[in-house]
């Protein structure tokens, strides 16, 4: 699949996730705590929701950086040294963020 | 004398429009390796690709429909209909166009060869407009008897050029883009190549080549009005006549009865046509009183003495009585968008009349040069009246004179002649190259003459302005040796150009730069420019009738007795150009000279 | 003649910059009278033949169809040759004219189009007929013309090349240009590659690389509409083979009358 | 340099998508502090709670607003092949960010203000 089409998919997925996402966590916005936020994410739906969101995030994101910056004609040699770091820094963001995600525990 | 850095190839075309990308082409696709076309300017700005109207060709695709008289609606032929149009038809049109000066032999060449040059234009990925069933649409234009004028709306011109050069380039033709040509170089009647400088970094060259073609294009930029790019400064011719090369027929300068008033843009001739009228101050379509039969679809030369006749009798509209109406209105807009769609844009830049709901002012503007460097149906350049050839020196398109426009050329035939020429100059030095031609050896360093030209024009401390030079000239030109002549303003016009070359003397190029110079360029063109116009009117003055584009009001009428000959031009030292007569090729039996009447 | 006092005067700002002399560009006024019906281009030349010679521009035909003139007037890209002098006059009579922007300047207000001519040649601008050409013409529908006609039109006058900012950025972009002669191509019936026109253009230098600016559109002189065109190339390179297949059915048929309607 | 609504609308939208970028990063960092335990946690919380932060939030709303509304706009290009209203779908591009803006930021401003 090419870069291009990685990047309208993910729009379109954000759209949808970004939304939900900003109503949920940022609105109304109310001073937010560890307590609220463990309520929520008591649900294995919504932590299923935000991995998705986040896998979708991270393929916008580093996809978009990789873009911008080979769209630059000193850096095309670097194109693949680019596509790889993107693709490191992704999966490391990516457990890393999964992990935050399961780490919401309600309190035993 | 400094060693100089030498190119060397097989074939070297200077001139990258039509007939010079054409004649590369062929050649390339003949198998000869090493093809190379040197132009001033980038191919696709040549000035082939402002050519509007159409390409002449009897493709009999299209015939009007019965009853619908002299500019009624056409329709394509039905499958197994009657022809309507023939070789042989557009043969005799274009003869009595050229009012019999044109060589009848080059003539039928062609025409026939037309009907392939088409096709291969087709094969080759031109965009034709169409007919319903999806041939090759057609329409009408001046002087042909049936719609024998196939198009691409009006830009043929432009994808024809487009389509060649991108052809040429797929045959792997080298470019020498922005190279202007200063000399050729000719020993013992053998064309050894040329000296050119590559404008971008000014440095001078000589090239060598076993074969040399000029496709360099007219000379219309001697006039004060004209339809010609800056660009067409008859460079070639000059630097050929200087070289000690035969120019024929040069007094015959074509005006276009349509020119953007005072612009002197092209309004393709396809605008008449299409079925648009030409009209006087009082609104009357006047070119019933000079054409009844063929009435704005007359030939060129005879629409512009009309206009010119209306304007000099007090007949002209706008301020200053020198324009003419054209009348587009009653096309309608449909037909204007979709036939004329660059004709309309560039009134409405120009002039600020959309033709669809107003009247166009126009005039008579210099267009296409008849004369050039004297050549045979191969593009082969002669010498003499005998026809000795230049060996590998090459002539076509606008440039060379292989006499099919004669003294008057019909609209749509000069795409074809350079196509066809053009082609026929390609397979001709593809032969001659293939059969052994061998590189002559040039003696002495032939730059050194050139460079030493520039190194004057540049340290001359002159208080002319060449521009002012140039413009006297176009001025004189256009006043003394325009569409009615006479002796009296020809002799001026003589005296005149002598005096402005003796000022050329004393001008000074402003810019001292060796890189990209282009006022040095013009200066080298308005020289070139002052040695061909004495040409014009030395052949005019001594041409004592009236022929074609070439109306004396002292000889009025045509005179085959003395004059059904071709005029012929050599470089006399500083005494200007000797002329000589050589018999036009007319086939008695056939093509017998009549009266030419429309 | 009118007396030249009569006309107003227009200060014409022109960038100039000449290689052999100059670290960097500068701007340098001029004034020009502002005759009726003068031309950013005629005044351009006045300048030239009467002013300052040194002045250094590209130009032909004038009439719009060489391509020879496109500038950058006053943060425009356009054809000076057919751009009125007082349309293009602000409140205070000036003008401002640059060379076309993102390309290397080789004197005043010419530019080196190389990297333009490569990207042409990139995309192989020649038609590639079938392998048998009929006696006559191939058969084209007034429709199928009517499609190529937005881009047929192109004079490749670098207007919109030097007007995209992708192309400012890297000169590896195919660029509008190209892309519309490569849509001229692959739409045409007659063409017998069209699969690997588009292959070829399915990279990230091709119809990838467009970011959808519009300036193409905006600084194209003859309204034609590059970035359509890129679209149109980017929906066909992904039904590429069943395209390559409908263009083998549409050529059995190319020697044969188009049928009534 | 070549100005035009369609370079402004690009290179705004760089600009976000760049700046969002940065702030994935960021807001990773602080919601993952949870690995570190609730306290941990809600102090990076209340840090980035501050009055200067909720500021720097509207700005965050601004950017996220705009870059994808513009990237609607761009997909409609897309699949649409619309072309000859690029002008006004930019214009109307600003007209619906600044509304969704305005919508969303009220709130936090209010909020920041009542405390």
């Amino acid at each position: 699949m090419r870069v291009f089409q990685m990047q309208r998919i993910s729009a379109i997925a954000l759209v949808v996730f970004l939304t939900i996402h900003m109503i949920v966590v940022h609105y109304p916005p109310f001073h937010i705590d560890f307590d609220q936020i463990i309520i929520r994410m008591a649900d294995p739906l919504w932590k299923a929701i935000d991995i998705v969101f986040l896998f979708f995030v991270l393929v916008h994101a580093l996809a978009g950086a990789w873009v911008v910056l080979t769209d630059v004609q000193r850096f095309s040699r670097l194109k693949r040294a680019f596509a790889g770091a993107a693709i490191v820094i992704g999966l490391i963001a990516f457990y890393y963020g999964t992990k935050t995600i399961l780490a919401f525990q309600p309190p035993v | 004398m400094p060693e100089t850095e030498i190119i060397v190839h097989d074939i070297l075309i200077v001139g990258a429009g039509l007939a010079g990308s054409w004649a590369a082409m062929v050649a390339a696709k003949q198998g000869v390796q090493d093809v190379a076309v040197l132009s001033k300017i980038h191919p696709l700005r040549s000035h082939s690709g402002a050519a509007q109207g159409g390409i002449a060709g009897a493709l009999n695709n299209v015939r009007p429909v019965a009853g619908g008289g002299p500019d009624g609606p056409l329709e394509q032929i039905p499958a197994g209909d009657a022809p309507i149009d023939s070789v042989d038809l557009h043969v005799f049109d274009t003869i009595k166009g050229s009012d019999w000066l044109g060589d009848q032999d080059a003539i039928e060449i062609m025409c026939r060869e037309a009907i392939d040059v088409l096709y291969e234009y087709e094969h080759m990925g031109c965009v034709f407009s169409r007919t319903p069933d999806g041939r090759i649409a057609q329409r009408r234009f001046g002087g042909h008897s049936t719609p024998r004028a196939n198009y691409a709306a009006d830009w043929t011109g432009h994808v024809l050029l487009h389509t060649i050069h991108e052809q040429a380039l797929r045959h792997k033709v080298k470019f020498y883009n922005e190279w202007y040509c200063m000399d050729l170089i000719i020993e013992d009647n053998v064309c050894r190549g040329v000296v050119a400088m590559d404008v971008l970094q000014g440095k001078i060259y000589t090239m060598r080549a076993k074969a040399v073609l000029f496709g360099t294009g007219g000379y219309g930029r001697a006039y004060k009005i004209t339809s010609n790019a800056f660009a067409n400064t008859g460079d070639g011719v000059a630097i050929a006549y200087n070289a000690g090369i035969p120019l024929m027929d040069m007094e015959f300068v074509q005006f276009h009865p349509t020119g953007l008033y005072k612009h002197g843009i092209l309004m393709s001739e396809a605008c008449r046509g299409e079925g648009g009228y030409l009209l006087n101050n009082k609104h009357e379509r006047f070119m019933e009183r000079y054409a009844k039969g063929k009435m704005e679809l007359a030939p060129r030369d005879l629409v512009s003495r009309s206009e010119q006749q209306e304007i000099d009798e007090g007949r002209g509209v706008e301020a200053d009585g020198q324009g003419i109406w054209l009348d587009l209105r009653h096309l309608g807009r449909e037909k204007i968008m979709e036939r004329l769609p660059q004709v309309r844009e560039l009134a409405i830049d120009f002039v600020g009349v959309d033709p669809i709901d107003g009247l166009v002012p126009i005039q008579p503007t210099a267009h296409y040069s008849m004369g050039g460097i004297a050549a045979d149906a191969d593009g082969q350049v002669i010498a003499d009246l005998a026809g000795t050839p230049v060996v590998g020196f090459y002539a076509a398109g606008e440039a060379a004179c292989i006499s099919v426009h004669g003294a008057n050329r019909l609209g749509t035939n000069s795409l074809l002649d350079a196509s066809v020429f053009g082609r026929r100059a390609g397979y001709a030095m593809a032969r001659f190259v293939q059969n052994g031609a061998a590189l002559q050896p040039v003696s002495g360093d032939p730059a050194q003459r050139s460079r030493a030209r520039v190194q004057a024009l540049l340290d001359n401390p002159g208080t002319e302005l060449v521009e002012d030079v140039a413009q006297d000239l176009k001025t004189t030109m256009t006043n003394n040796c325009g569409i009615f002549r006479d002796e009296a303003r020809l002799q001026q016009a003589m005296r005149e150009i002598k005096v402005l070359q003796a000022r050329f003397k004393n001008a000074r190029t402003m810019d001292k730069s060796s890189r990209f110079n282009t006022d040095l360029l013009a200066t080298l063109e308005a020289d070139h420019m002052l040695t061909f116009s004495e040409v014009i009117v030395a052949g005019a003055l001594a041409r004592q009738e009236s022929r074609g584009a070439h109306s004396r009001t002292d000889f009025p009428q045509r005179d085959d007795d003395r004059w059904l000959v071709h005029t012929m031009a050599h470089k006399n030292g500083a005494d200007g150009p000797q002329l000589s007569f050589k018999p036009v090729t007319i086939d008695y039996d056939k093509y017998p000279p009549q009266e030419r009447k429309y | 003649m009118s007396n030249p006092s009569t006309h107003p005067t227009a200060t014409v700002r022109i960038q100039r910059f000449n290689p052999e002399t100059d670290a960097k560009p500068h701007m340098q006024e001029f004034q020009v009278e502002l005759k009726p019906g003068v031309t950013v281009l005629d005044a351009l030349h006045e300048i030239k033949t009467h002013q300052d010679g040194s002045l250094t521009f590209r130009r032909s035909c004038r009439h719009a169809i060489c391509g020879s003139c496109a500038m950058h007037v006053n943060g425009k890209n356009e054809l000076v040759c057919n751009a009125p002098l007082k349309d293009r006059l602000d409140r205070n009579g000036r003008i401002t004219i640059r060379p076309l922007p993102y390309l290397p300047i080789i004197k005043d207000l010419v530019v080196d189009r190389s990297s333009f001519w490569e990207q042409y040649l990139r995309v192989k601008p020649w038609l590639m007929p079938p392998a048998d050409t009929p006696e006559k013409e191939f058969r084209m529908s007034p429709e199928e013309v009517a499609a190529l006609n937005s881009a047929e039109t192109c004079i490749m006058c670098g207007a919109c090349y030097s007007s995209c900012q992708i192309v400012g950025l890297t000169k590896e972009y195919i660029g509008p240009h190209a892309l519309l002669k490569a849509f001229l191509r692959v739409m045409d019936p007659r063409d017998a590659i069209p699969g690997a026109r588009l292959a070829d253009l399915d990279g990230a230098d091709g119809v990838y690389r467009c970011r959808t600016i519009f300036n193409c559109i905006d600084a194209c002189p003859k309204n034609l509409n590059p970035t359509l065109a890129i679209e149109t190339l980017r929906k066909l390179a992904q039904k590429r083979e069943a395209f390559e297949q409908a263009r083998i059915e549409r050529q059995k048929h190319l020697d044969e009358p188009i049928p009534a309607r | 340099m070549y100005t035009s609504s369609g370079f402004i609308s690009f290179a705004l939208r760089r600009l976000t998508g760049v700046a969002l970028v940065v702030y994935l990063f960021m807001h990773l960092w602080v919601i993952g502090s949870v690995n570190a335990g609730p306290e941990a946690f809600d102090a990076r919380l209340a840090f980035v709670q501050q009055p200067l932060f909720k500021l720097l939030e509207v700005a965050l709303l601004a950017a996220v607003v705009y870059h994808a509304v513009d990237g609607i706009r761009i997909m409609v290009v897309h699949y649409t092949g619309i072309t000859e209203y690029r002008k006004s779908m930019f214009y109307a591009v600003l007209a619906v960010s600044t509304l969704l803006v305005i919508a969303g930021g009220v709130p936090i401003i209010r909020f920041m203000l009542e405390g």
